[in-house]
């Protein structure tokens, strides 16, 4: 569904990527993989249009991505959830959930995909007519990841979901993320947290220095020594 | 010795008292974790010792000293340093005038050659020396991270608060940041890290307070408190003990 | 080096009105002010950032305490009160406004040479029921061109030292972020407000060397607020952050002024309007980082 | 006396809130800080005054035929001239400096365009000039217009912020444009909307104008400095917040001058202004 | 290559062009023409009052002379007028400026003054030093007196405040001992030197005439809304009401008074009742408003003015200072005629010789004009002067006002 080919983004002379290359199969999730500055988080903005690569392609359903602006993705079915969560603070729940709803697709079916996003996320039932930037952090990250699935997104990109959130919290958003994934949605995902991303994910692409130098099934990665000693460390923390 | 005495601090946002009678202190070259889940206080209670935020009661005092009320400059240079839960860096300026400025105006005040010797020796320690005059917008993540340690520890401060410090590295990155940490609080500097990793957590405080909604939930050994039920429920959440 | 040709320069320009007629002198007199006003204003807005529109309520104030006193005592004994009155002004509105950050600190400021203008206007009209004040001191133009000069020159002076003291580092971070320099062991307060203070000394002071030549004030020639926007477009213009920035953004700017409304006395603001727009967009951050931009790719070029 | 006061001060309020309008949605959404708002208004009233004079337009015709015009003037100033200062400008602080100083160039460049074309005369019509008794005050009927076009402007402006999903999608990019592309807005379009909206209730705001105060080609400074403080007391891009902030100017200059001495009514309002900026900077109505 | 250095040829010779242009500045003036410079303000706060007063007339007057084959001199010779014109931005520190670059760069033979008291008083001390006469006129100041003796060139041509206010008085006084109006008066004043100046002289003339002045307040310059001031007015019980005012408020005022119904058996205005666009603003019903200022509207001369400025301007000239600043330019044409262009020569020529002009012979006095019009009226769709009533050429005033 989702192909990246030969990407490479520069920032004046630093390169961030050089030359990687992923797919994403419908209804694939996969996990992204990388130290701090390697690149994962260029790579997705890439993805969801928010980095312009400096060469490279990055087709989805065979349409060639780079050449639409970045809030024209949505209506392609691209839904990014950006590290920092980038929800409009001075708006309610409701509202942001709302602008979510702006597609085509997604208008018609507002109200039954509220209610799905209800049922996932309850507190922002409660909430809707709170004020965003005055919750806690685990709740604006819900709202986030509500407001992308608000867009009936046929790909959802996540980028760090759990970072800067308690242990508890961060149990809470990847329950959220095993029903999201549950019910079919192709994800791609970049995440610090790699062993309860690997429990859910697919497959993985390993970056390291702007480059990708291993990929395989979840299950095989969480077992490879050599992923275990640079992705996993030695206790997890929040394994679910 | 007691270096850092929370007496009684509140503090209120219109409605919401975000920080509700709390007390805790800090043995001098203690490392403590103040753990709590999202919004329970802990960033505001950073803010309060630092400065940041007025009490509306209570006490806040570094080894005797009264800091509540006084402006962040002041309680900077009785000795407290700080970092920040989103990295703040000066861009347009050098690494060493980065850090330089603390030793300028902390409470040592060095000037000139005295002032970029010390903010040497601080980019040393955290291995950024090397770098000294390339100016610190063109820094990776990591490194910006460092450089604001650095930047603390120029201060040469009595106290440092770590406001989720760890938070973002993986974990080759984790396990440097974590040994440089101790080798901070082996020479002296007491400690109070704010921080959701519990690996960190266990591996560098003896001892943590917890937090939530505003009040205090626990304060006691590390390992105690992770087993704590209050704990668990209010922070950690099931099947924690991995 | 820098330091010989400074003053190699300065004793050329203190002897330049020996060379020119009446009209150069004025030229010179009209640049060199601009000069002080842009590098004076630079003094606390160059490296915090905080764009001032308060100028003209300095200057307007050292005009106007020479108009009011010029004839109760000698003239450097006015110049000092101005000097002082214009400080003091400066202390009590940066103790109750240093804290507005953005563009509120610029309206504020905006506002207070207007509620100055109008209260000493009221006052005027009602306690001492007259409006207009004459200035007939015998100042020369070259008198007050020298004395202009030497302003500039202090506060040029005064800036170099400032950028190599610890007050232009504290401004510096100020200027990038707050919040790192209170916690860094920067008074705030203080620190903004001394270089608020010098800043607004110089421009009283400036005010109080000019007015001689106008012979007559009210508060709507004297707190013409003109004179605080073309001040933050020269300094900006040339970069005010930078010692010499706003010498090379005052002298064009002011050049173009006089020539373009004496080309066009018609047409003029309709140029103006378009060099102002062009330069905005060609030389985004101002003459000198255009400059040294050209330089660098030059240097690179070659490389 | 009362009465006199309370409605002579709501007729004058009225006038300086549509004044602000357009200011307050152009530095809210399009974060341009225009400072050749008050020349966007003087176009539009020479404008009316050469329709009336030149063509015979009645003034309320030619308020809906500039009105649109306004819109077109201010989509094309903001993609010609606008957009690319937005584009290299990276963060807010710079967009500020740099839509100053564009805007004080294009502060000449009208000035002198109307300077040339219109003369430095006073300029004003006589319309519907006759006074209409307001619970016992009289006050000329085309303030009363214009304090209903600001009405009708202000309230249809509040409740198409507030109850649609354009309205919505403006907010949005107003509060955090940096997110706006997330759900599909396109920030640079809406930028654009805000900027024309603003443009066109400029040139409304210029045109009512028209209708009752003399005015010349050098007063548009005038007009962006009342409508600058109106929107830094409303709020900076609150539009419920502009209205009554300027109602609340027009009552308190009125009071001042009634009451106290006109000679202090400028004073009285900077002064407030002042007041309100220290006490809240983020305006009365603002959002920290 | 070629191509580039083309380009950059191109460029060259268009930026030579431009430069050249630039720096070149005022042509170089020939032999045979008199060279007139003056620094008016096109821009800026003055520049609605020097676009109405100052810049028309010093326009209308080149043409004429010049279509008349230009300027005549004592030696029966003719030299066309080259005016040198400059902004001076409506600030007098680029006004001062200006007069040096006239007088030291471009050296003109003849410099006119600017429009307003401030800017007239900051060049005073130039025109003395270079030594270039200064007819003041768009300067209204109490110390004409003292500045004749301070500058010796400098002439005064338009009266003080002082003149003005007793004139108003003198009117006033003659309706309320005829029982036509009460002997109250509510009175504004603009707060500039102008509006202060005529109030602070009409106060004690008020007063010394048993007026009693039941409202007197100042509203600061750019006063946009005078509802609130005209509502206090109106409720003061006065039977005139007096404006010191400024064009923007003297309208303004005329409008609101017309909308809430505000008929005081007097109205007076200052600057702008006597502008031609007046009638118009006031809605066709000027008739009765008196202003300060006025014209012989039945003298040829001025008849003659009011067409020629009319045809050749686009529009009449105002009711005040206008034709006294093209009768002054019409004093400097003749005393040229017969000195020459001299400073001093003319400077005395002014002082003591006697002038032909549109508002009838003009023979200075101690180097002021004494013989003006303190008051004028609207009547029969002219603006008429009718004080000192025992002027020659004055109309008779028309008390009360008809109602708006």
């Amino acid at each position: 569904m989702l192909e990246v080919t030969d990407l490479r983004i520069t920032y004046g002379k630093h390169v961030a990527l050089d030359g990687a290359s992923i797919s994403v199969g419908a209804g694939e999730m996969v996990a992204i993989l990388g130290a701090n500055g390697a690149g994962k988080s260029s790579l997705l903005g890439a993805v969801g249009g928010r980095v312009r690569p400096a060469s490279g392609q990055v087709t989805y359903k065979g349409r060639d991505l780079l050449r639409l602006p970045q809030h024209a993705l949505v209506e392609e079915g691209i839904a990014l959830v950006p590290e920092g969560r980038g929800i409009f603070p001075g708006l309610s729940v409701a509202e942001n959930l709302d602008l979510g709803a702006r597609p085509r697709r997604a208008k018609a079916r507002a109200g039954a995909i509220r209610e799905q996003v209800f049922t996932l996320f309850p507190k922002l039932a409660e909430r809707r007519a709170q004020i965003a930037g005055t919750m806690s952090g685990g709740e604006q990250q819900m709202v986030a990841i509500g407001r992308a699935l608000m867009s009936a997104p046929d790909l959802l990109l996540l980028d760090e979901p759990s970072l800067g959130l308690a242990p508890i919290v961060v149990q809470e958003v990847f329950a959220a993320l095993a029903r999201i994934r549950a019910s079919g949605l192709t994800i791609m995902i970049v995440e610090q947290n790699a062993r309860a991303t690997l429990a859910l994910a697919d497959r993985a692409y390993l970056i390291e220095a702007g480059r990708i130098t291993g990929s395989g099934p979840a299950d095989t990665l969480r077992t490879d020594p050599a992923v275990v000693r640079a992705f996993l460390g030695g206790a997890a923390v929040a394994e679910s | 010795m007691t270096l850092l005495a929370i007496d009684h601090v509140t503090k209120r946002f219109g409605g919401l008292t975000a920080v509700n009678e709390l007390s805790f202190t800090l043995a001098q070259g203690e490392v403590v974790g103040l753990l709590g889940p999202n919004g329970s206080g802990k960033t505001t209670l950073v803010n309060l010792i630092s400065g940041d935020l007025a009490a509306d009661g209570g006490r806040i005092t570094l080894a005797g000293e009264t800091l509540t009320g006084r402006r962040p400059d002041q309680v900077a240079r009785a000795g407290v340093a700080r970092t920040f839960q989103l990295v703040r860096i000066l861009p347009s300026l050098s690494l060493t005038e980065n850090v330089m400025i603390p030793a300028v105006f902390g409470a040592k005040s060095h000037w000139g050659a005295e002032a970029r010797a010390v903010a040497r020796d601080a980019l040393e320690r955290v291995g950024l020396a090397g770098r000294a005059e390339t100016s610190a917008g063109a820094l990776t993540y990591i490194d910006q991270k460092r450089l604001e340690l650095a930047r603390a520890l120029a201060a040469e401060p009595r106290l440092l608060l770590l406001d989720e410090w760890l938070a973002g590295l993986n974990p080759t990155e984790l396990a440097e940041g974590i040994a440089l940490i101790r080798s901070l609080s082996e020479s002296g500097i007491t400690i109070l890290i704010v921080e959701h990793i519990m690996e960190a957590v266990r591996a560098l405080c003896s001892r943590v307070v917890v937090m939530n909604s505003g009040r205090l939930i626990a304060d006691e050994a590390t390992e105690t408190a992770l087993r704590d039920p209050h704990v668990i429920a209010a922070y950690l959440g099931e099947g924690t003990d991995a | 080096m820098k330091i010989a040709l400074s003053l190699a320069a300065l004793v050329a320009l203190a002897l330049a009105p020996f060379g020119v007629s009446d009209y150069g002198l004025g030229l010179l007199i009209g640049a060199v002010t601009y000069v002080t006003l842009a590098s004076g204003w630079a003094v606390f807005s160059g490296h915090t950032r905080y764009v001032s529109l308060a100028t003209v309520a300095f200057y307007g104030t050292g005009a106007y305490t020479v108009a009011v006193l010029n004839e109760a005592m000698p003239y450097w004994l006015v110049l000092i009160v101005a000097g002082l009155i214009g400080a003091a002004i400066a202390l009590v509105v940066g103790l109750s406004t240093l804290r507005l950050a953005g563009v509120y600190f610029v309206i504020f400021t905006f506002g207070l040479s207007e509620l100055v203008r109008q209260l000493i206007t009221w006052y005027e009209v009602n306690v001492t029921g007259t409006l207009g004040r004459y200035i007939f001191l015998d100042v020369s133009a070259r008198e007050i061109y020298w004395q202009m000069l030497a302003l500039g020159a202090a506060t040029i002076a005064l800036t170099a030292w400032i950028q190599r003291h610890r007050l232009g580092l504290a401004l510096r971070v100020i200027g990038d972020d707050e919040v790192v320099a209170a916690h860094s062991g920067i008074p705030l307060a203080r620190t903004k407000l001394t270089a608020f203070v010098l800043s607004a000394t110089i421009l009283t002071l400036a005010g109080a060397i000019a007015s001689p030549r106008w012979v007559y004030v009210e508060p709507s020639i004297v707190f013409n607020p003109t004179v605080s926007f073309l001040t933050v477009i020269m300094a900006l213009l040339g970069g005010a952050n930078r010692l010499w920035g706003p010498v090379l953004g005052a002298v064009p700017l002011f050049l173009a002024f006089e020539w373009l409304s004496a080309r066009f006395p018609d047409t003029y603001p309709i140029f103006l309007g378009l060099l102002f727009i062009l330069v905005v967009f060609a030389l985004p951050d101002g003459i000198l980082a255009g400059l040294e931009r050209l330089k660098t790719r030059k240097t690179e070029d070659r490389a | 006396m009362l009465v006199t006061t309370l409605i002579l001060g709501l007729v004058l309020g009225g006038t300086y809130a549509l004044l602000a309008l357009g200011l307050t949605l152009q530095y809210g959404i399009s974060r341009i800080m225009n400072l050749a708002y008050g020349e966007f208004t003087l176009v539009s009233a020479f404008a009316l005054v050469a329709l009336f004079k030149g063509a015979g337009v009645p003034p309320l015709l030619a308020i809906v035929l500039i009105a649109p015009l306004g819109y077109a003037v201010g989509w094309i100033l903001y993609a010609v001239m606008m957009r690319p200062l937005v584009a290299r400008a990276g963060d807010a602080g710079r967009l500020d400096v740099a839509s100053i100083l564009a805007t004080f160039g294009l502060m000449f460049l009208i000035q002198g365009g109307l300077l040339v074309t219109f003369g430095a005369d006073f300029t004003s019509i006589t319309y519907l000039d006759q006074g209409v008794n307001v619970l016992g005050v009289p006050v000329a009927l085309n303030r009363l217009i214009a304090f209903a076009i600001c009405v009708v402007a202000g309230g249809g402006l509040v409740l198409a912020l507030g109850r649609t999903r354009w309205g919505l999608a403006l907010r949005a990019v107003a509060q955090t444009p940096g997110s706006a592309p997330l759900v599909g807005i396109d920030v640079n379009r809406v930028a654009r909307q805000g900027f024309a909206l603003g443009t066109a209730l400029a040139a409304i705001a210029g045109a009512s104008i028209a209708m009752h105060q003399t005015f010349s080609a050098t007063d548009g400074v005038v007009f962006t400095m009342k409508a600058l403080v109106i929107v830094i007391m409303g709020g900076v891009g609150n539009v419920a917040g502009t209205l009554i902030a300027g109602l609340a100017l027009g009552l308190v200059e009125t009071f001042v001058a009634t009451a106290i001495d006109p000679g202090l009514t400028l004073a009285a309002t900077f002064a407030i202004f002042l007041v309100v900026l220290l006490w809240r900077p983020q305006g009365l109505f603002g959002r920290r | 290559m070629t191509n580039f250095s083309r380009r950059a040829a191109l460029r060259a010779i268009a930026l030579w062009t431009a430069a050249s242009t630039l720096i070149g500045g005022p042509a170089l003036a020939e032999g045979d023409k008199v060279r007139i410079g003056y620094a008016v303000a096109r821009t800026g706060a003055n520049a609605t009052g020097a676009g109405i007063t100052t810049i028309p007339n010093y326009e209308l007057w080149v043409k004429t002379v010049n279509a008349a084959g230009g300027l005549k001199m004592p030696d029966g010779s003719q030299r066309m007028i080259e005016v040198v014109e400059y902004d001076n931005r409506s600030s007098n520190e680029d006004l001062v400026r200006s007069i040096e670059r006239l007088a030291s760069q471009d050296k003109v033979d003849l410099i006119l003054p600017p429009w307003g008291t401030g800017p007239n008083l900051a060049v005073a001390p130039l025109f003395d030093r270079f030594g270039y006469p200064q007819l003041a006129v768009t300067a209204v100041t109490d110390k004409a007196p003292d500045f004749v003796k301070r500058w010796k060139r400098s002439f005064w041509l338009l009266g003080g405040g002082h003149d003005y206010a007793e004139g108003l008085v003198d009117v006033l006084k003659a309706a309320r001992d005829a029982g036509t109006i009460n002997n109250k008066i509510a009175a504004v004043s603009v707060a500039d030197g102008f509006g202060i100046d005529l109030i602070s002289g009409a106060r004690p003339a008020f007063k010394q005439a048993g007026f009693d002045l039941v409202y007197d307040k100042s509203y600061p310059l750019g006063t946009s809304d005078f509802s609130a001031i005209l509502s206090e007015a109106k409720a003061s019980g006065a039977d005139s009401f007096v404006a010191f005012s400024y064009p923007p408020g003297s309208f303004g005022m005329t409008k609101t008074a017309q909308s809430m119904g505000f008929n005081p058996k007097v109205f007076y205005l200052s600057v702008g009742g006597a502008f031609p666009i007046y009638p118009g603003i006031a809605d066709g019903k000027a008739e009765g408003v008196m202003a300060i200022g006025g014209v012989n509207a039945d003298s040829p001369a001025m008849q003659e003015y009011f067409a020629r400025h009319t045809k050749e301007i686009g529009n009449p000239p105002d009711s005040w200072a206008s034709a006294i600043t093209y009768a002054s330019l019409q004093m400097l044409e003749q005393a040229v005629a017969r000195v020459g262009l001299d400073h001093e020569a003319l400077a005395n020529e002014l002082s003591t010789g006697s002038f032909d002009t549109v508002i009838g012979t003009v023979k200075l006095e101690d180097n002021q004009l004494r013989d003006l019009w303190w008051v004028g009226q609207w009547q029969g769709g002219a603006f008429r002067a009718i004080d000192p009533a025992d002027k020659p050429g004055a109309s008779a005033p028309i008390i009360p006002k008809p109602a708006w």
